[in-house]
This record gives structure tokens, C-alpha cells and sequence, in this order.
């Protein structure tokens, strides 16, 4: 029943061309051996769904400079300039998404909804090609779910089952990316024996994550 | 006093006590600064804490930054949440205020904010959310940029959102947007009425109660 | 900026005809203080909206055998025969929401969405009156937020900011519903001081609420 | 063997190394005792926890219950959450099994469990979200009530989704819905197929690989 997984073998898992939710916030809170990894074995061709496309030598901000990504759904990427290029040239595709939206946008994916309705963006390019609902006399933006075939979260502590916590704002986007992926892939600060996380204490049950990366030679 | 702080030091009278407040990068961040005494006023970061404050040295820690990724800390009785309830609390009218820089005010009030079509698209980051979800939306900016008013009949750049905002403070005047237009309600100290009108892009309706920019509370 | 209030003044807020959005599963995680307040001043004519109406001598469940709820939002009313027996009589309204249906309801109206897209209750009955939305070939029903008055919350620490924890399944509706109302009314089994709950095992952060039930003379 | 503990034990067969699971109040609850020997299954209450056990004499917490109210416990590893949450991980599709009782099941594998118009309202409860989000619906069922089958042709009852359940598990029969419609796969001990047939209110197709129903893993 032991989830525990190597770096490697947890990134050999995922294919070329494979979307990807990546936690984190500025690569705050941001799974760093994971995106390392991908790097090291060349993973190419991916999609990211992430908050931000961090900083160029941070986190997810190196796979833009790596040329390893060909679309990302994002909220901000200024200052990740080579993101900025590569969308310019070409390069990359970019999706851009208002934070609050794209936070329900994978929450809908996660819990099975078939999306929401936002006030966000109504009368703005965001609006350009979405359905609208009127209720009530007031116009909402009909935004759909995001699902990945991985998930890529960041832990303070998880047990060995893979209940996971998170630390202030590093907290960010991991708890509803790990519902809205295929297969979630988890690195934490520290591992624990089951039962040293206390119930309430949980921010993502076990049952969510499917591999934990060993700090085993980290 | 240089621009920046003035346009700081004028909108932090705007915060009242209890508010939870969000602040923008860049200028806005200086409003945390010059809060009146006695005020408790909470501060939201958006990547996910109620109750930041500056950071503290030597205390930097990985896991407790702002949105733009520096350190900052936190005040006893702050509360950390995922990026989900962060923007619950945007978008579902909790935040008293937000104060966001500007690249555009129109007649109309609408703010444009987010990007230069063919120069800088930086994304709109939590901006849209703040705009549509804030009970009150302060803009705080330079009244012009590279010789031009950044105060316009129509914003020729993308809207950030078609809610109208509530207050904008530069460094010559106090707006308010109003049904029937901009309303000229302070200018900043020695500053004239008729440089504010020259200095911007569209007219301007007078206050009856026009009066100096207020600096302390 | 203290948020304490004594129950008896926090209820006298609380007008006949008020709509209340009331805590707990089976009176589990409950405000049952503020409960049997509304029940010592008989407030009437209340819609309240809740998981379930518990048992006729158990937490809101006395609200209904005592004749003062007009109508009940809930999923359940399966052990409240008064409910169901008030029901039939058309003394009270009861209008029934699956359970994830509710809870996403009250999130909605929390968190300032125009609703969402559920797959459950299409087909049923629960489709009666409700706006469809289909989404590549599969249909979602269109569930609007709900909003209320108040919300009574039961916690199990506060600090005097109103920092609010729960523990174990006593957490249940009431972190969405402290969301969701006008104005937020919390008792606590422990009130602590500023700083003693930790940021990270704050459930309901304290800029929700608005006033906390005082502990003396208990 | 009761009737009873028959369909659990049966049941419980069902329940695979790892899986999280959701049993329904009265009948399905039993199905706990019997899980197979070397299978870790994660049930949840709906109520707000993963993890959830047996009571514990003399340690009941008026915090820790499942969602009738009873006293419940919780294993090493359990973990509690809201009733978003709790109903995300059911609507989302991460809820691999759900065990409910029924009052009819029909043809096309429908399921009718929460209403008996004019005379039970019980309301839903949580019964239609899990209908329509587990990834695998097992009812739990005596095969007739009063003399009358609950396996019938079309429901008359309302139904809790119009999602095709996927196993029926009662006191006389194992029978999965198909597209071709109800096929019979396994008869209780000591029940023939005639019996089944014979207290069953529609066709039933006999399972090519048809077998007496295992009651140990």
C-alpha cells in the first residue's frame, strides 16, 4: 500500500505531450524536484496549467526557458520574460486566465461540476468566445472545468499514506490541483508515520494522491 | 515627499478600522505603511494569508511570501487558505478594499490595468477578480505617464473589468467617478486646479467641496 | 475591535422572518447555544437552511416542534417527523437539495459565483423548474447560490478576532456558511487569545465573522 | 446467516486493496465488518471524514460521528474535511465505491432509494450525488418487501439518478444491469434460479457463467 515512488520513476511516468498541474505560486509552494526532473529527463511538449510561470531561473520558469512547454493556462507571466518571448515568437501558446477564475476552473474539474458562473471578466477580452448566463439581470461568464492528466504538488509533511499539509502561503493552488488530475504526483518537505498528521490537520487526503516521492538519498 | 509616497500617504486615510484590505504590487504595497494609528486593518495577501506584514530580518522563511514572491511576515491572528477560498473571499464581497495600480482611467470609471496590446502582457494575475469583487476599488497611480494623462475620455487599452471603480488618487488630484462623470474632489498640495485640468485627458466636473488633499487622518 | 457579544444581545439582532443559515449534521457541529436562544425569545416565521432538521429534541430540530420555522432548506428530514408531519399539514415549506447540491449552493453564494453546472439530480424530480445547460453532449443542471441573513456557526476554538477551528465531522456546512451570510454569529467551545490558533489551522479566517458568543456565565 | 449479513459478506467481496468507499445508512453499514483480510479500505462518511471505524466503547465524541449521528471512530491515517469537500471527492469521480440500499431498481438499472410519495419524504440526503458520482454503485437490497419484488420493469418510485447502477446485491441474487438489460449472475445458497425468477417483477437474462454466490474472498 506504500506510495513512496523515486524521483525518476515518478517522472518516467509521465509522457511527452502530458498536461500537467503544477502547484505552486511564484514557485512558492511549487514542486521543485519534480520540475527538475522533468528537465533532466528532457519531458518535452507539455501542457502546464499553473498560477504563474514563476521567474525564468525558478521553479516552473525554467521548463518555459528549457523549451519543454507548448501551451500554458496561466494567470500572469510577467515576470517570467522568456514566456512573454516564446509566446510572441510563437513559440508557445498562451492562455491567459483571471487567478480567481482559473482557482474555480480546476476546483470544478476536481469536485465534477460542469463549470460556473463568474462575474470576472464579463465585458473584457476575457468574455471573447465563452457562453454567457443571465440570472436575475445580471450577466455571468460560463467558465469550464480544467483537468490534467498529472498533478505536480508541493508538501510540507505528508504521511506515508499521502495525506498531505501545506505551509502558509506556499499552500496556494496544490490542494485543488491534487483533485483534478489522472494521477497525482506528490514531493513533501517531510514524510511521517501514519497517524503523526492529525485528522483535521489534513489538507488533502491520502486518497487523492496516488505517488510519493522518497526522500530516501535527497 | 516624493510622488509615490504622497499618493500612499492619501490613500491610507481611505482605510477604516477592521477592514481587510488588498494591495496591488508595486505602489500600492506602500500603503501599508502610512495606516493611521489606532486603525486595525487587515491585509490580505492573494496567493493565499489574511494578516501579512513587512517582512521581518532575518526571519525570511520559503513558504511565506507575497504575490509578486518576496518575503514578507505576519501578524498574531493571521489565517493561511488555498488559492480557492483567497478568491472566495475576493470575489464573494469579503474584501473591503482593493488598491491596484492603473494604466487607465476613463469617464466612465472603468480601469485598464492588465496590458499593452503588442508590448507588455504580463496576464491579469488576480486583478479582474479584485475589480469585480471588491466592495471598494481605490486606483492609485501617477496622474500621467511618459507626458501623457493617464486620465482618458475612453480607455484605448484593455478594461480590467466594466465595474466602475470607486476612487482614484494621483499625484495631483483625488477623483471620484460618479454617474455623471469624473468629479475633481482634492488636488494634491501645491497643485492647482488648473494644472489637474490641464494634466488631464478628459473633462472633469468640479466638487462643490473641492478642497487640499488631506495627508494625516 | 473585540467581536464578543453576550448570546442573549446577539439573538435580539436576529429579526421574526429572518433567513438563517444554521451549522451542523445531525446537530453535530451545531450552534445549539444559539439554538435554544432563538427558542427563549421565540424569533418565528424563520427560513432556515441547513443539512438537515436533526431530531424533534436535538439542535435545530426544537426550532421546527416549536412552530417557529415558515420554510427549510435541507437534504434531509428524515428524522424530524415534526418536519415532515408540518410538512404534509403546509405549516412549514420544505424545499429538499441533494446534499453536494447544497453544500456547492451555499459555497456559490459565498464565494460570488452565479451558480454552477451539477450533473446530480438531472432526470429526477430535482430537475423540476431548473434551468439545463449541456456541455459537449452531457447535461448539468443550473444550481443558484444561496445567501441568508445570518449564519449561526459552531466552532470548536475561536480567538478573539474570531478565528474559527472545528474538529473532526463537526466541521461539516459551517466553513461554507460562514461565507455566505449577512452577518455571522459564532459560538465557540473555547475562546482563546490572539495568536494561540496557528494560521495554518484556521478553518474559518476571522474577517468572516462578525460577532463571537461570550463564554462568561456559561 | 441472517438475510442481512448475507448481502453484506457478499458485498464486502466487492471492496478492492486501497479503495475509498461509502456505505449508506442501515444494511450497506454492515458491510465494514466483513472486508476481506488483507484489504486496507478507506471508507468515508459523508459527514466530513476518510478513515472512518467502528465505535470505540467508552470513547464517544459528540465531535465524531457518522452522518445519522451515531459514534463513530476514526483509523491512524483518517482525515476530516467540509461537506464541500466531502461531496467533491463524491461528485469529482475519487469515491471508487458506494453501497446504498434500495427501494426499487429496475430494468434499465435505475435506482430509486429516498422517496415514497404521500407517505416517506425522507429527502435525498446524499444519496443522489453519490448515485451519480461513484465510480461504481453497488445496491444493497432484500430482493422483495411486503411481498411485492423490487426489482421491477420501470420504477414507480422517482429516482435518485438516471445513472445505471452496477451491481445488485440482495438476499437471493447477484445481478448486474447491462444495456441488454438485467443479467443474473449469482443465486444466494440454497436459492435456485426458479425462486429468483420467480420473486423478481421483470425479465431477467441468466448469466452464460452462472454460479452460487461466494461469501469469502
Amino acid at each position: 500500500m506504500s506510495k513512496l515512488i523515486s524521483l525518476e520513476d515518478a517522472v518516467a511516468r509521465i509522457p511527452n505531450g502530458a498536461s500537467l498541474l503544477i502547484g505552486g505560486f511564484m514557485a512558492v509552494g511549487g514542486p521543485n524536484r519534480l520540475v527538475d526532473e522533468l528537465i533532466r529527463q528532457r519531458k518535452s511538449d507539455l501542457t502546464i496549467i499553473a498560477n504563474d510561470t514563476a521567474r525564468p531561473t525558478v521553479g516552473l520558469g525554467k521548463l518555459v526557458v528549457e523549451k519543454l512547454v507548448a501551451k500554458v493556462i496561466t494567470s500572469h507571466i510577467g515576470l517570467n520574460p522568456d514566456t512573454q518571448k516564446q509566446m510572441i515568437s510563437g513559440d508557445i501558446q498562451v492562455e491567459l486566465v483571471p487567478q480567481g477564475t482559473l482557482a474555480e476552473r480546476i476546483r470544478s474539474g476536481g469536485v465534477g461540476l460542469g463549470g460556473v458562473l463568474t462575474p470576472t471578466g464579463v465585458g473584457t477580452t476575457v468574455e471573447e468566445g465563452k457562453r454567457t448566463v443571465e440570472i436575475d439581470g445580471k450577466t455571468y461568464l460560463l467558465e469550464l472545468p480544467i483537468k490534467a492528466d498529472f498533478a505536480l504538488i508541493a508538501a510540507k509533511q505528508a504521511d506515508l499514506y499521502g495525506n498531505l499539509t501545506y505551509a502558509l502561503t506556499a499552500r496556494n493552488f496544490n490542494p485543488i490541483m491534487a483533485m483534478a488530475a489522472t494521477t497525482v504526483i506528490a514531493e513533501a518537505e517531510d514524510i511521517v508515520p501514519v497517524g503523526c498528521i492529525p485528522p483535521d490537520a489534513v489538507m488533502t487526503p491520502s486518497i487523492l494522491v496516488d505517488h510519493l516521492i522518497s526522500n530516501s538519498n535527497r | 515627499m516624493d510622488e509615490k509616497t504622497l499618493i500612499a500617504k492619501r490613500v491610507a486615510l481611505e482605510l477604516k478600522d477592521g477592514d481587510l484590505c488588498n494591495l496591488g504590487i508595486g505602489l500600492p504595497t506602500l500603503v501599508a505603511r502610512y495606516v493611521p494609528a489606532g486603525r486595525n486593518v487587515f491585509f490580505q495577501s492573494e496567493n493565499g494569508i489574511v494578516g501579512m506584514s513587512g517582512p521581518v530580518a532575518g526571519a525570511d522563511n520559503h513558504d511565506l511570501t507575497d504575490a509578486g514572491g518576496s518575503p514578507i511576515s505576519a501578524l498574531p491572528g493571521a489565517a493561511s487558505f488555498d488559492s480557492a477560498l483567497s478568491f472566495g473571499l475576493i470575489r464573494g464581497g469579503h474584501l473591503d478594499v482593493t488598491v491596484l495600480g492603473g494604466l487607465q482611467v476613463d469617464q466612465e470609471g472603468h480601469l485598464a490595468n492588465w496590458m499593452v496590446p503588442g508590448k507588455m502582457v504580463p496576464g491579469m494575475g488576480g486583478a479582474m477578480d479584485l475589480v469585480t469583487g471588491a466592495r471598494r476599488v481605490i486606483v492609485a497611480m501617477q496622474h500621467s505617464a511618459k507626458g501623457e494623462s493617464k486620465i482618458v475620455t475612453r480607455c484605448t487599452l484593455p478594461l480590467t473589468s466594466v465595474r466602475r471603480v470607486d476612487l482614484v488618487v494621483t499625484d495631483l488630484a483625488v477623483i471620484v467617478p460618479t454617474d455623471a462623470g469624473l468629479v475633481l474632489k482634492e488636488t494634491a498640495p501645491g497643485v492647482t486646479v488648473e494644472q489637474v485640468l490641464a494634466n488631464t485627458g478628459c473633462e472633469l466636473i468640479l466638487s462643490p467641496d473641492l478642497r487640499p488633499m488631506p495627508l494625516e487622518g
